[in-house]
């Protein structure tokens, strides 16, 4: 049970067992006690409810992290009539973090490509928790520029707590990796949609985040650091990871306000994962207006129109103009001369 | 050669606080002051020391400098005009303790924000030139160090100059949180433009040149140099070290260690990373 | 199902000479023969192994096809037209021995050279392929065979047809000397062309695909697929391990190997191929 | 004395013993020899006039070889007044084998790639040889890319006995890694100058031999497979490598006759290791001259002029068209159905 219930969803499940007692004791007694299950069934919907719309950031957090919680090739099985994955970087290898491929939605053939986090400790260790590796990266660059050479639009599925954290990922260079993806993604000609599903966390997740519509599930969150890392870093101490979480704005809300992202993708109540059918109904009909309207928009002034929309983020002043006092020349010639002409 | 006086100013003006030695306390040093190198201990006279640019010359160690140290040692001059100075930075997420932060780095520094960026001339040759300031909170990048370094890349397509970034950083600046993030992308996506513009790009690595930077638009100059001895790398070795319970060589992500493995064009010293630029601009334009 | 005369047509006519058994032989070989299995030994109802494309249904071994085999493996029934007909090699460095064994090749073979292009539709969709026959001097890459690529992917290009290749070669052909290394180029620079237009091209990797083969078009593929257990390589494992004094592992460059380096896209069993070849060419296009 | 002699030269090694000998004996007796010695060094003169007019291809293929033979960077050091070497292939490592870079050649700044065999032991370890790795011709590619995006011509030294030979270099793609640097320099809209200044042998030497002009310097060889390997093959036996030299036509004159090439460069009298100052001359004149001459066609130009010079490589005959027997519909039609439909 402890792989279902989150800490915070503590009622939920006093509510549940309560539900099941009911019913084991009306199949015992043979008594019909439907009236009293509707209400309590009820009553655990108005909980629910109450409860997911006021998630705290730190257990939005728990929720993108939900063992239960769908992965890309999940909601790529269920949306796409066709698929084809296709591996390797060409060069060193295939990451399992990382997949990429072709596959039909809704009639249109588009490139997907996501992170992967793995179900099971074995599978979870292959994919290596979701953490891309830079032959991931390359991977995933290979097939987005595949899909710009035929004009298919790309579909990024982003759920991450980050890129590869290891000597072998900073040998084979996971920063030139990151910083490449994105230099890559800002020059394709098609439609690039990118879906924060669960956790986007860090460079890991800039990496292939780089679309002309950012759009996050309800209970996945964005962040330039996993809260536990910010707790770190802040308070020397990394269980006030929810305080962390908190400061640093990382729901789809916060995202929203600060335009950082175009639309929160609602999740049905409880989670994505309590009713998958109906997240993916809801995340294939958004995926599918975006894409309409993007596909109206001519290759170069997609490329245009990317850039202005990151071009535009950040909040900063532009206070009236005084120069640094020691630049400029403004400062003792003497001492300008001392690193100078040595 | 410069006199005591210039010393003792280019110390306490343009070198900032380095070596942790307070301003007030420079003014009653010596002229032969003896500067204490931070990797091996040799005490140097720290004339030697600052005509050596703060490279130990026992054991070759790099001391950090600052933003402007960084842009004086590598333009002709008098020749720098700084771009953007009116960018301030604002507190977007009101995150726990920022202010008071950045105002303890702006008053020590002199500075609005990590980033310097500006207009100069490199042996006759105009160019745009950037350096971060590690003093300022890390030489962190939050939203105006990443617009600073995109009108940067920007104004160096439009003018044709050739663009220098000099790095020394830990990465993209938590306290703004999302707002930094989206600098990577912003500031990559403006090296594609000037790239295919077939204006230059060259970033100078320093100590360290780590996360959120490195994994943006320092890695992506048409050529890569970095200072010896510099950390150079993604994640921290020590966060690596502790997620994987492992212990990791002292080299590692060293620049030497960079360059073994392929993510580094060049290793220069000091000294010689202005003749190294002036000459590289060279083959590429002239 | 094919009936008892067919099968024996099949044999001899169609799949050529495997397995060394000779034509004459084939003549007296009863309707439910039993072929063995190169890889475990295994021997299997010849009806069966050819109906399983002669695939081991035991371990799964992909025994080696001649081109014609290959290409209609995968292209729609009587839709092949073959190209460049008229293309025959040469001697032109009256290299040793070299018009003997091509004679006796394409006596064996009924082929001019070892490579075979044409037109032809798969699931309707207007295509250009090729295949290489190893039975042809091990499928080498001499004038010919290069001139035969070159021309494909230019057509290809010129009619909008996307491109298969199906490889078997142990590399260039040394009887032709400097003129098959140039093949290599030639072949790439094609390639080259073709992507720059926006057709696909596909590779299918068949064991064994190496050398200079391997090393220019073979590489290059928009997808490039292997069959399970295929060789595929630059330099053979043989010549490594004299040259280096070691041992490989025997998976050593299977396409499971070259799978987890990265250098493929899909391993597909031979059965798989024709419909994951479809499958690709519509997603890339419709 | 063995480095410095090849064993057909013995002729040569005897009489500058002659000559010493003479030498020693004015110098011991002072005696006015001189008349003497300038005979004898017009006699070694003729001799060696005759024996390097008339190298078989496997003496060619020893001078190739040849300890003291100059390497890339012994001619970019002598022929060009500024260089900068660029290293790594920004993914995976920096191959020793693959010198590439930027200097400026009687005034003109190009970018320069080579193959670099090491002058001692340790050296040639660290260099392998002078067998590219995959990172090695990556890191080449990107200083080709670099140059392309600069207007600055590219000079190849080719002096390699093949590509790296090893699991790991198998396992990172050296077969990519040959076939996508031909891809590439075939694209690139700038002069490309190939000089195969050694051995310019197998995948490894085409790998950076797609130039605009293609050149030998007299004491070369090319061949698409090592005279070694070869006699392997053909001879079973090794030492037929001779033997195999000569079916090859490995020599200059050979690609010259084959169009392979445009042009032998000569050698001073003896190969280039003799007075190095002349070869560089040489050398120096025969790229200024080519680079004079490509600098005046515009980039989409000498692309198709580079396209067509290696499309119409190639010795075939075109034979009246008879379509093969089992195809085109022509064989048995039960047959055709028993691998179609299945
Ligand atoms: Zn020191
Ligand atoms: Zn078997």
């Amino acid at each position: 049970m402890l792989s279902r219930w989150l800490p915070f969803e503590k009622p939920l499940v006093e509510i549940e067992e309560q539900i099941e007692e009911l019913k084991r004791l009306a199949a015992r007694e043979n008594l019909d006690l439907s009236d009293k299950v509707r209400r309590l069934e009820d009553h655990k919907r108005a909980v629910m409810e109450q409860m997911f719309a006021e998630l705290t950031p730190w257990e939005k957090v728990q929720m993108a992290r939900h063992p239960k919680r769908p992965y890309p090739l999940d909601y790529i099985g269920a949306l796409c009539s066709e698929w084809l994955e296709l591996h390797g970087d060409r060069a060193y290898g295939d990451d399992g973090a990382i997949v990429a491929g072709f596959g039909r939605f809704s009639g249109r053939a588009v490139a997907i490509v996501g992170n992967q986090k793995g179900r099971d400790t074995k599978e979870r260790q292959e994919r290596n928790f979701g953490q891309a590796s830079p032959e991931g990266l390359r991977k995933a660059e290979r097939v987005m520029e595949l899909a710009a050479r035929y004009g298919r639009p790309i579909i990024s599925l982003v759920d991450t707590p980050g890129a590869a954290c290891s000597p072998d990922a900073e040998e084979r260079g996971i920063s030139e990796a990151i910083a490449h993806s994105q230099l890559i993604m800002s020059q394709l000609p098609v439609p690039i949609i990118v879906v924060i599903t669960g956790e986007g966390c860090s460079g890991g997740a800039i990496a292939t985040a780089l679309g002309d519509r950012v759009l996050m599930l309800e209970h996945s969150y964005y962040s330039v650091i996993s809260p536990e890392g910010c707790a770190s870093i802040l308070y020397r101490d990394p269980a006030k990871a929810p305080e962390s979480a908190e400061a640093l704005n990382i729901t789809a809300e916060d995202a929203l306000r600060l335009h950082i992202i175009e639309e929160v993708i609602p999740e049905p109540l409880g989670g994505a994962h309590r009713d998958f059918g109906l997240m993916c109904k809801s995340l294939g009909a958004t995926l599918e207006r975006h894409l309409g309207e993007l596909s109206q928009i001519p290759g170069p002034q997609l490329i245009e129109q990317r850039y202005a929309r990151f071009r535009r983020l950040g909040d900063f002043e532009e206070q009236p103009s005084v120069a640094h006092p020691e630049l400029n020349g403004n400062g003792p010639k003497e001492a300008a001369s001392q690193l100078n002409g040595l | 050669m410069a006199t005591a006086g210039s010393l003792k100013d280019t110390l306490k003006t343009r070198m900032g606080i380095t070596n942790s030695e307070s301003a007030a306390r420079l003014e009653e040093i010596p002229e032969d002051l003896m500067t204490k190198c931070d990797n091996c201990g040799t005490l140097l006279v720290t004339k030697d020391w600052l005509r050596d640019l703060k490279v130990c010359s026992r054991c070759g160690y790099h001391a950090r400098l600052s933003a402007p140290e960084r842009i004086e040692l590598l333009v002709d001059p008098d020749s720098f005009q700084e771009w953007d100075t009116s960018l301030a930075p604002r507190d977007p997420l009101h995150f726990p303790g920022y202010q008071e932060k950045r105002t303890a780095a702006q008053v020590k520094t002199h500075l609005k924000d990590s980033c310097v960026t500006g207009a100069a001339t490199l042996e006759e040759r105009p160019i745009a030139i950037g350096a971060t300031d590690f003093r300022f909170m890390g030489g962190s990048m939050g939203s105006v160090f990443g617009e600073k370094v995109t009108r940067l890349l920007e104004r160096a397509l439009e003018e044709k100059r050739p663009a220098i970034m000099v790095i020394s950083t830990g990465g993209a600046r938590m306290q703004e949180g999302l707002l930094s993030l989206m600098q990577m992308a912003k500031t990559s996506a403006a090296v594609a433009r000037l790239q295919n513009a077939g204006v230059p790009y060259i970033v100078v690595l320093t100590d360290p040149s780590t996360a959120g930077v490195q994994a943006s638009f320092a890695s992506l100059g048409d050529v890569i140099m970095a200072e010896p001895g510099a950390t150079i790398g993604f994640t921290g070795a020590r966060v690596i070290e502790q997620n994987l319970k492992i212990r990791l060589p002292k080299d590692f992500q060293s620049s030497e260690f960079q360059m073994e493995h392929g993510q580094l064009d060049l290793i220069v010293p000091r000294a010689k990373l202005k003749e190294t630029i002036t000459q590289f601009l060279g083959l590429l334009l002239d």
